[in-house]
């Protein structure tokens, strides 16, 4: 038995947002009587994170504490519309409406501190603290709890803002594919390090190495983990999964649960570096990208080119079975 | 503690903000950890009702067959089932997924009238007091059918002798007249004549699943109101909403859609499976339903990413400039539309890949076969592409003997370049991923490959 | 229908049983206890594991009147009211989590894990949670949360000793 | 439809019930997973929870499992280290905590590598109800309250289970083998083979190519190529028949050699 080693590049871009546009996503936001804000949304979280992304967006644009904020979402009847959470355009689109929505709010917030502190509400800033002061002598502040107690039992105003973000709907030219397909690319090239049982056809993947532009990582925890999660499922796409076995022959010995849907196990996960390069994006909330989505990509082609660097098979048809490392071993060979 | 990548801030130094953020570009904790770790967090089933009934249903046993008789009648008499649902008592009876963004035809009914298309259509949905009951009245569904010869090979659905399987009259979608969603850039063949090599490959895929540990699912409640509560995993819970109103003919102000909380997506939980027939097996026993799929449903029948197959034709300087790639790809949409003509358009707005490309032509097909309808999926309509392109990427690199990474920074497309689909490019950065990865792994890239970068116009006509 | 009795989370319970009620519907649906999940109903997704007798089964496969009597664990039972165990500190901490779907399951595995073998191996961590599938994390932030968490019970444990 | 669940309290209790038609629940990890999602005729089970079945006596080499006793609880033994390696290949620890040994004997292939293993050992079934015990693999379904088996000399045990994942996978070729030798020939050998038939493979032909001769390369190649004539595998969603066929001789190789 032989255990050959390769090594296999991919560089790849990824759109944000639904291609064609026309997809938009709305946020409500407003002030509870003792600082609180709370958006309403209708967005789902996946688990990728967005209920804490996009608190974390509201709380920059405000300059509150994250503790101040609160995210509702996903009830049709109390949060504004969202078109979803796929197309990689959660954090794009709907940290965007936020941000629209927040600063409007914040607007407010700040006319009415202007108020209390009988000030110009252009001089004012907040602290990230909790307070709302004046730009040059912080000692003139005001806490945000005294500003929304102003706001609703003294001032009779709504500290609210709305939001929506809209990338108008794109037609291709029927004739030549003109259009207008993404509002920003993400980037990412992975190295891939594989190696192959001569004798099973066995290849086993060792690590990825990535780089990923990602325009702003708001979350690092967070994106490392789409990077890594990715990765994996880029690892289990290419050497395991599958829902015919026989494509296209045959349907039959389609598998029908985890047994027979076969994906990496702990023991089976390559190791994983990543470094981030961040080039915001003029549209992004903060210049953040989607790559909730491109993070599986990259390794495929890794892998592939990987494994025939390492035994000289050529992969053409995903995945890459044992059978088909085996058979392309035979035939070289033969 | 977290692992957190690290950011190279030596790129993009310029278009960097300073770091003057509070609270963007910092770990926060994730807002729903707590919940998940002490097992608090509430997904649509982990609500109860105490007059909860179950829904199942009776599939299709072929791939390809007309429909002859349906007999409930043993289904009826299993102790505890309450009603048979099938196509006539749905009032719309058609997915409508793609009409909500403009596309026509409506091509799949929510169950099968005459014929099924696939292993696995749903014809008779029984709902039951208990799940078991809904299972065993499911299983006694009794159909008769004529089997009628399947297609199974998106290129073989496409020959001229191919059974019609479709009765929009093509096994394709029609593109605004065009039997594929096309890519017209340059002049192709004359690039392909000015080119010292030319490579010619075909790529493939399977289907595959996303696979979410949770199985798509909802529970409508029927409200004192009248409305309909529908908590369901969607995706995206106004497109739960519009589309189940448009099958149920109701008011879409009757119907309220709560969720959020998901157990794995991967755009698996987009397309709008369960709620339709939920929603009506409420209506019809006016008790809370709850319709959640199996695991084996979930990983045979509901849709998976699409297959394709892919050919790419590349006309190569010998010094590794490419002058022209043709695509011909085809996505196996299975029995029905769903959301692949969408996902074959954004294939199409993928090609030629993150390169500069002077050439382009490319039809991409979405094809229909007598199998389970894909649909989105993480990476949609790219995945399977980048998978070819970046092997073809590399078979160029070794028949040209060149460093597979220098051959691809040769070409990486830049700011101001003109993209195939005709918009010009701008915040690429493809040029510095690919050298900060070569750094990563210590492959050493010659100067003038290090001073490259994306900002840097490129210096000859494209 | 047979009554049955079970003690969770170390208190007494009781319920009536169908005979097609298992350990986990038992759970969810009769006790209130969701925390374990059903994501297959064939035992092989790991989301229902929970302790049965002090091992960790897949209690989507039990018929709830075979354990009349048992002792049973569950996710709810771990946190010692605001103050989490540490396995559950670790893959909060580790960011061992993302849609939450395995999370109950796999962090039930690694406690028994845990109180089977105080000082795991990587590979031993793998075997563990080898039935407990997850499909949003790639697995390396959860094993190191396992590992970060039997390195919080050892130096717990060492704290106990010197006192 | 499952209709009841019996948990009798002994042994001819529960013959009783499965005389009078109701169908043996072990650890439920096979059969369960059928009567969960899937409809089916009404269904008794009688459950051997109670029975007094659980339990492992080794008298000298004599090993006696009982058909309860759970793969977990074999994997823990330390007197049955040998089985070791077979228990831990098999499924996951929250499975193998229900898994029983008497359910093993009766899983359908490409599963039940310990009831390969346990052929390989020559182990006995204890039937319910008196008759001796029986060769495995059994000819039909019978009540089994435990198998015996002789512990074999150190290093005559061997066990390979090729799968498409370290852990919690099924079997794609599975070699099981006792082999001994005398003056460097082998002087016996027993193979049972797993993942290339529906059935236990006891591979009578490998047997007889390695007896009498030295266990060499050439010997177990020669035997493979013998045993190729056992196999009968399928495809099935973990590999192809051609794959497992193709590979057979490879781990037949690595589980009698080590390499």
């Amino acid at each position: 038995m032989t255990l050959l080693r390769g090594r296999g590049y991919a560089s790849v871009n990824y759109p944000t947002g639904m291609n064609l546009g026309g997809d938009p996503s709305q946020a409500l936001i407003h002030a509870t009587t003792m600082g609180g804000f709370v958006i309403s949304l209708s967005s789902v979280d996946l688990g990728q994170g967005l209920k804490t992304v996009v608190a974390q967006c509201a709380a920059e644009t405000l300059g509150m504490p994250m503790a101040n904020v609160i995210v509702d979402t996903a009830d049709t009847d109390t949060g504004p519309h969202c078109m979803g959470t796929f197309a990689s355009r959660g954090t794009h689109r709907i940290g965007n409406a936020v941000i629209m929505a927040a600063r409007e709010a914040r607007d407010v917030m700040l006319a009415v501190a202007a108020e209390e502190l009988e000030a110009d509400a252009d001089d004012l800033e907040t602290d990230g603290t909790g307070f709302v002061r004046l730009k040059g002598s912080p000692e003139t502040k005001i806490h945000i709890q005294d500003v929304t107690l102003a706001a609703h039992f003294k001032q009779g105003r709504t500290i609210s803002g709305r939001g929506i973000y809209l990338k108008e709907r794109n037609y291709p030219v029927p004739e030549t594919g003109e259009m207008d397909p993404d509002s920003c690319q993400a980037h990412a090239c992975t190295v891939a390090e594989v190696e192959v049982d001569d004798e099973t056809g066995v290849a086993t993947v060792l690590s990825l190495h990535n780089a990923y532009e990602v325009g702003r990582a708001l979350n690092p925890a967070m994106a490392a983990q789409q990077v890594e999660g990715g990765g994996w499922m880029g690892v289990s796409h290419a050497v395991f999964e599958s829902t015919e076995p026989y494509y296209p022959a045959s349907r039959d010995h389609g598998p029908v649960d985890f047994c027979e849907y076969l994906m990496p196990g702990p023991a089976e996960i390559p190791v994983q570096s990543s470094v981030i390069l961040e080039r915001p994006a003029s549209n992004g909330p903060f210049g953040a990208k989607g790559i909730g989505e491109m993070t599986a990509n990259a390794p495929i082609p890794a892998i592939a080119n990987a494994i025939f660097d390492a035994c000289g098979v050529r992969l053409t048809t995903m995945p890459f079975t044992p059978e088909s490392i085996l058979r392309g071993l035979d035939a070289l060979r033969a | 503690m977290p692992r957190v990548n690290p950011i190279d801030t030596e790129y993009f130094k310029d278009e960097r903000k300073a770091g003057d953020f509070t609270v963007i570009g910092t770990t926060v904790q994730r807002s729903d950890a707590l919940g998940h770790v002490t097992g608090r967090t509430e997904f649509f089933e982990d609500r109860t009702f105490p007059d909860l009934a179950h829904v199942k249903i009776h599939r299709s046993a072929h791939h390809h067959a007309r429909i002859d008789s349906v007999d409930c009648s043993e289904a009826l008499k299993v102790p505890g089932v309450l009603r048979v649902i099938t196509h006539r008592d749905v009032p719309s009876n058609w997915y409508v997924v793609l009409r909500l963004i403009g596309i026509e035809p409506n091509d799949e009914p929510v169950l099968a009238e005459d014929r099924v298309l696939y292993k696995g259509e749903p014809i008779v949905a029984v709902v039951a007091d208990s799940e078991a009951a809904a299972i065993e009245g499911a299983a006694r569904v009794r159909v008769g059918y004529t089997e009628l010869p399947a297609v199974f090979d998106v290129e073989e659905a496409l020959a001229p002798d191919a059974p019609v399987i479709k009765q929009a009259g093509t096994n394709y979608f029609v593109y605004e007249g065009h039997h594929a969603r096309r890519l017209r850039f340059g002049d192709v063949e004359r690039g392909f004549a000015q080119s010292d090599r030319i490579f010619e490959w075909r790529y493939s895929s399977a289907p595959i699943e996303h696979a979410p540990t949770e199985t798509t699912g909802c529970i409508v409640v029927p409200q004192s109101s009248g409305r309909l509560l529908i908590h369901s995993n969607t995706q995206a819970a106004f497109f739960t909403l519009d589309n189940t109103a448009l099958i149920l003919d109701r008011p879409f102000t009757d119907l309220q859609v709560k969720g959020g909380t998901v157990g794995g997506g991967f755009g698996g939980k987009v397309d709008v499976m369960v709620e339709p027939l939920a929603c009506i097996a409420a209506t019809l026993t006016n008790r809370p339903v709850k319709f959640v799929y199996t695991r084996e449903e979930e990983m045979q029948v509901s849709s998976p990413r699409a297959a394709e197959r892919i050919y790419i034709k590349d006309g190569v300087t010998n010094d590794g400039r490419i002058l022209a790639r043709k695509v011909m790809l085809y996505v196996d949409a299975g029995a029905y539309s769903r959301h692949s003509p969408y996902g074959t358009t954004k294939a199409c707005a993928h090609l030629p890949g993150p390169y500069t490309i002077p050439n382009v032509y490319a039809d991409c097909h979405c094809v229909y076969t007598n199998r389970t309808p894909s649909s989105a999926m993480r990476g949609f309509g790219v995945t399977i592409a980048d998978f070819a392109l970046e092997s073809q990427m590399d078979r160029i690199a070794r028949a040209l003997d060149l460093d597979p990474l220098q051959f691809r920074l040769r070409n990486a497309y830049r700011d101001g370049d003109l993209k195939a689909h005709r918009k010009v490019a701008e915040g690429t950065a493809l040029i510095e991923v690919i050298q900060r990865a070569a750094a990563l792994v210590g492959h050493e890239l010659p100067d003038e490959y290090l001073a490259l970068t994306s900002t840097t116009p490129r210096g000859e006509k494209a | 229908m047979k009554i049955v009795s079970l003690r969770v989370n170390g208190a007494g319970q009781a319920f009536i049983a169908r005979p097609g009620t298992t350990l986990l519907l038992a759970l969810r649906e009769q006790l209130g206890l969701t925390g374990a999940k059903r994501g297959c109903a064939q035992g092989a997704c790991g989301s229902c594991t929970v302790l049965l007798d002090g091992q960790p089964v897949v209690s989507c496969l039990v018929p709830a009147v075979t354990v009349d009597g048992a002792e049973i664990a569950t996710i709810e039972g771990l946190a010692d009211g605001q103050v989490l165990s540490d396995v559950q500190q670790a893959f909060l901490d580790g960011f061992a989590t993302q849609c939450g779907f395995c999370t109950p399951g796999m962090i039930m595995s690694a406690e028994a894990l845990l109180d089977r073998n105080p000082d795991p191996t990587r590979d031993e961590v793998n075997e563990a949670i080898s039935g407990n599938v997850c499909r949003c994390t790639g697995y390396e932030p959860i094993v190191s949360a396992v590992l970060d968490a039997a390195a919080r019970r050892r130096s717990r444990a060492g704290e106990g000793a010197k006192l | 439809m499952l209709t009841e669940v019996h948990v009798p309290e002994d042994v001819p209790a529960a013959v009783g019930l499965i005389v009078s038609g109701a169908t043996v629940l072990g650890g439920g990890t096979s059969l369960m997973p059928a009567l969960n999602d899937y409809g089916s005729p009404p269904t008794e089970l009688v459950s051997l929870r109670r029975t007094g079945l659980s339990g492992i006596t080794v008298t000298g080499s004599t090993v006696t499992i009982g058909a309860t006793t759970t793969l977990s609880q074999i994997e823990h033994d330390s007197r049955l280290q040998i089985l070791n390696p077979v228990v831990r290949s098999i499924a996951s620890v929250p499975v193998r905590n229900l898994a029983t040994v008497g359910g093993n004997l009766f899983v359908p292939q490409p599963y039940g590598d310990l009831a390969v293993a346990l052929v390989a050992l020559n182990a006995r079934a204890v039937p319910a109800g008196g008759s001796g015990p029986a060769e495995l693999p059994l000819e039909r379904p019978a009540l089994v309250t435990a198998v015996t088996f002789e512990l074999p000399a150190p290093g005559v045990f061997k066990y390979v289970k090729a799968a498409r994942r370290r852990w919690n996978s099924a079997s794609l070729v599975t070699v099981a083998a006792t082999i001994v030798e005398l003056d460097g020939l082998v002087s016996g050998a027993r193979v049972a083979l797993g993942g290339v038939s529906d059935h236990i493979v006891r591979a009578a032909a490998v047997e007889e190519a390695l007896l009498g001769r030295p266990l060499t390369e050439e010997t177990v190649a020669a035997a493979a190529r013998a045993g190729l004539g056992e196999l009968s595998p399928a495809d099935d969603a973990y590999a192809s028949a051609w794959y497992r066929t193709r590979v057979f001789p490879v781990h037949l190789r690595r589980a009698l050699l080590g390499r």
